[in-house]
């Protein structure tokens, strides 16, 4: 079966949950939940602007994280978590040099004493980040800037508090790396079809399913396309070459623009029954198995 | 890359096999004589190097040390930045790319990128926050004269630090042709590697020009591409290294670590870790970050950081105006406003001779100044 | 003092023997090996000599000639004035002045004048044309910060040519004191035989770094001192001499016999006598006189001159901005618009070497250009 | 008896010679006419000014000279001519070089010519100049920016015309030259009192007195001094150290401002008051015995 995970910027709007709930009940296999960063630099305007206005509104990894607590039994779809690599490395102990305080803010996620802006002890890092994402219901985790080079640490911290790392892909990945990253991702790979940031587009890049297929070779992990598959044709097309798709900006275009949790449920459904006239398409038994975790 | 713990490659998948081709043709490059000629046949012949070791003499005598000045004001398109972009743009082409991206602050390094594209006939597309547009419109003007297109950033803090994303934005989309001229020694792997080889020039000359080890070597530190340059010439000897950070953009004083623009070292955020925006009067100055390097060298201790106010920096513009018949920029104007508060105090004792990198000229700084000083 | 007919001191007896002293003064500093020595290592570690010269590769390619350029626009404050002032500020030292009166047009002079007067702890005062100061206001803003009183000259045609009346005036007022700081090779002798002469460095480098003797050696001519400078190298040399002067202030050209300023040379002037207002893009040629050595050279024949209307001085701009990097003054670039129109035609032939002197930076001119050219 | 030479600018108003024949009737010794010049070199804002006026309401040196050629029959006392270099020179031939043409406009002065830019031919130069005057009934020269050192020519041309030139000194003299001065001159000498342009002053330089001094231990020509002498007390100062006066400044800026002849007439007869005043106080022995050609 065609995978489609929507993408939804947390805090977005104050009842951004509604917006999470619609897109499980318009037939989302997971939901990613970006936790917005201030430079995210793989993003383009529209989720640039959605992760400002949810920083704007207050919304933190915290407050986040809080709310889908707070939905936890509404929610029986995988959830994953999309951030930057500054929001998962914070508080990452730092071993030498002054100390020094980033002032007497009292945050919720930060410790509160003097030593607390150069290290934040046992409750930061990596392995912290992963436990809190847990905690919360959350079952996987994608950081564009984090490269498989820089992941080693962040694989384990994940792995220990069952978190899938999912790792991601790029049409520019050479063959070797493409397989180093079919063997460490989990969960899903990630296939980056377009060489450009998150957007939306007329077409669906023709860089997308070469990729697929090149994945597809060297991974029986599902490969999932993302960025700029902006309407159901294109996801139908993209999932053709793939194992289904992450759809983002599109929704976000919709949210900024003051569409209804309803209005997106639509949206989400019209994505869900295109990518279902795909598995209609398709032999059953070139459909990959459902992955154990990502639907519970 | 790697600087003890910070630097690094934390980029997106699509960016790393342009950062791995990079490093390959910087090493490649770097170990050919005749790219080394070539580039040395530019920085003489072209951008006017050696520049020159000036004894402030009379600055010297009212403090009561011996200050000596770097002139990196006197280099072609008025700063140091031309160093890096003529290195940069030589391996562009090496690498057959035929288009330049930047990222400017106070505009300084996007006019060396644009003169370098115009130099060697590529494409200029320099990114600038709009903010740093209004206040240095100068230099938007000649960038567009030698041919380049600026673009204003509009997001964020509208400085260089959303400038630097945005140009980031733009090489994924165009890394086959164009090469991501960085202006600083941040970003990923190898930038703040390569950056400082093509900065240390600086330093070399620097060293080669004074008759003793100084005391003490000061430059003013952004992203720090100008003291990471000079420092290298002097990290191997017994001189103090000291950075001037601006007040309101220290992240060696006040950062936290943390990963931005493909790079982990000391940042300005807040305790949710959320960049905060620098603020200075150095437009080339605002920008939360600094290079892995400097992060490493204060944290070992070898380099130190000091931070001076907007108010000491437009002092220290007019004071080395009136003494000395040098128009400096206000970034650079940060090392010499520690070098007045300092001298006669245990942090810069009387006698000491100290070597001040003047990373540039202050043309580009008169409205801003004609606003601020008088 | 005298060229042909040509140069002279017309000035009122009280000035008189200020020049003459000032001649006496030059004549025993010139031949005096300590002052040549300090005037050097000034040139040298301050004023960031020697200048590069730059084989403008894609230009020459273009055009079918050789084009070298010996960049003054390096030099510390951006032109080629600065080496004029060091030399009069160091022998004004040695007069016993304290103060230096100048005046200027596009404000390069001015600027460089108040650069020497901070460096040596001397007072400044800069007359300056009404006109030019609103088309030069970065100009003004530097001169203030270095430390010098700029004087607005409201009578006649606001620009150079009453700047030098103004300031002349104001030396015979304070004779004593201050030296009078002439920026061109203009005004009574000594002056156009003492700017030549500390100007004749430009040639001088020039001719020690070009590999062979060039073709053609040209450089543009208001009051005409870097041209004199340029030609001084390469006078005993097979070369030609080009100065190439602005269509609306082309004293070479369309100039009578006349006194003005104190000299004797060609001069604008109407059929009566009185002395026209000239009038160019280029603040720093508005001037309806050149030095009396030019006027020699251009009726002996041995150098030629040409004119260049505002359009091909903006065009010369642009074009040498984005083929070479280079931003040239408007000035400067009156010499690049002859050899872009010339370049293939009899009077500078395909494969020619030229050798150009490029007397300034564009930063000054951006206002203007920002205006006019896009 | 002391003198006293009043200052006019030819052509500042349409009426000049108006203010000529005032001047003349209120007791001037002589009169200096300004022939106006664009770049007085020597003249401070007043006499800039009112040369700038004449030069705008068309008045040059052929003008000036027509109006007092017209005027000649009622005016008695001498006139001396007051200009600079250029005007002095102009069209001085010009031997070598290329022709060049000052443009077709048919000015009497100008030949009109091809050839008439660079050489005017006999009708040009010094020595045409002083004809000129002469025949205009101006029997002296003052041309401020030509020293001694560059006089030769222009001597020659003078006294060949008849006309005196008359030199001038300043407080910075050194004495050799004071004594060439003095032997050069002719008429009278022309002592600068003060080292600054011409112009009002507050009070006489104290540099005045000395150099009348000066001037009349090395020469038995009558000294006259000039510059920012302002008013009848001060002309009376002056007039004490030396043989006279000459005012200029003080009545252009009355002109300037609108002051009648007869306005004039009255300010010129004050300064005259003045310096016969001074006359009683001198005893007759030390005055010196009129100049024969100074007086008809």
């Amino acid at each position: 079966m065609k995978r489609l995970n929507p993408y939804l910027t947390g805090g977005i709007t104050p009842d951004w949950i509604d917006y999470l709930l619609a897109f499980q009940a318009a037939g989302a296999d997971a939901v990613e939940i970006g936790l917005p960063f201030s430079d995210p630099m793989l993003d383009g305007a529209t989720i640039q602007q959605a992760s400002d206005q949810a920083l704007r509104l207050g919304a933190s990894v915290a407050s986040i994280l809080t709310d889908l607590a707070a939905a936890r039994s509404r929610i029986c779809i995988p959830l994953i978590a999309m951030t930057y690599a500054n929001l998962v490395f914070r508080g990452d102990p730092f071993t030498t040099g002054p100390a020094t305080a980033t002032g007497p803010e009292a945050d919720p996620e930060a410790g509160s004493g003097p030593e607390a802006g150069r290290s934040l002890g046992a409750g930061s890092g990596p392995e912290a980040f992963c436990r809190r994402l847990a905690e919360a219901g959350i079952t996987g985790l994608i950081v564009p800037d984090v490269p498989v080079d820089e992941a080693d640490r962040l694989e384990a911290a994940a792995t220990a508090a069952g978190i899938d790392l999912v790792l991601l892909a790029a049409p520019v990945t050479p063959p070797d790396r493409l397989a180093e990253i079919g063997r460490r991702s989990r969960g899903f790979i990630y296939a980056v079809s377009v060489m450009d940031t998150t957007g939306e587009r007329d077409a669906l890049a023709t860089t997308a399913a070469p990729l697929a297929a090149r994945l597809k070779a060297v991974t029986d992990l599902p490969v999932l396309l993302g960025f700029g598959i902006s309407t159901p044709a294109q996801a139908a097309t993209a999932a053709r070459a793939g194992d289904g798709v992450v759809i983002g900006a599109a929704l976000m275009r919709r949210v900024l623009d003051g569409a209804t949790p309803d209005d997106l449920r639509a949206e989400v459904a019209a994505f869900r029954a295109a990518l279902d006239q795909v598995d209609q398409e398709v032999p059953a038994a070139t459909a990959h198995a459902e992955i154990s975790g990502h639907r519970r | 890359g790697r600087f003890g713990e910070f630097g690094g490659r934390y980029v997106p998948e699509s960016l790393v096999p342009a950062c791995a081709a990079l490093e390959a043709a910087f090493r490649d490059a770097w170990s050919d004589t005749a790219f080394r000629e070539r580039l040395a046949h530019l920085r003489t012949t072209y951008a006017g190097r050696p520049t020159a070791l000036t004894a402030a003499e009379r600055l010297s005598a009212e403090l009561g040390v011996t200050l000596l000045l770097k002139r990196e004001d006197l280099a072609h398109t008025g700063s140091h930045k031309i160093n890096n972009v003529l290195g940069q743009a030589l391996l562009a082409q090496r690498m057959g790319k035929t288009r330049l991206i930047a990222e400017t602050g106070a505009g300084q390094h996007g006019v060396a990128t644009a003169t370098a594209a115009a130099l060697f006939g590529m494409r200029a597309t320099v990114y600038m926050g709009e903010r740093d547009i209004a206040r240095q419109r100068l230099n938007v003007f000649r960038m567009e004269l030698l041919g380049a297109e600026v673009i204003p950033v509009t997001s964020g803090s509208r400085t260089l630090k959303d400038a630097t994303n945005e140009a980031m934005r733009a090489w994924v989309a165009a890394v086959d042709e164009a090469h991501f001229c960085l202006g600083s020694v941040g970003g990923p792997h190898p930038y703040p590697w390569l950056v400082r080889e093509l900065q240390r020039v600086i330093g070399e000359e620097a060293r080669a020009q004074t008759p003793v080890i100084p005391d003490v070597v000061v430059a003013c530190v952004g992203g720090g591409s100008n003291a990471a340059g000079t420092f290298a010439g002097f990290v191997d000897t017994p001189a103090r290294l000291i950075g001037v950070e601006a007040a309101g953009g220290a992240a060696m004083t006040n950062g936290t670590p943390g990963v931005v623009h493909g790079y982990r070292s000391l940042v300005l955020q807040d305790a949710a870790g959320q960049v905060l925006e620098a603020e200075s009067i150095a437009a080339g100055l605002d920008y939360p970050g600094v290079g892995p390097e400097h992060a490493h060298l204060g944290t070992t201790g070898r380099a130190e950081y000091r931070t001076v106010t907007d108010d000491e920096v437009l002092d220290a513009v007019r004071r080395l105006a009136r003494s000395e018949g040098i128009i400096c920029a206000l970034e650079s104007a940060h090392a010499v406003a520690w070098v007045l508060r300092a001298a006669g105090t245990p942090d810069l004792p009387t006698g000491s001779t100290v070597l001040l990198t003047l990373s540039g000229r202050g043309d580009k700084d008169m409205a801003t100044l004609a606003g601020e000083v008088r």
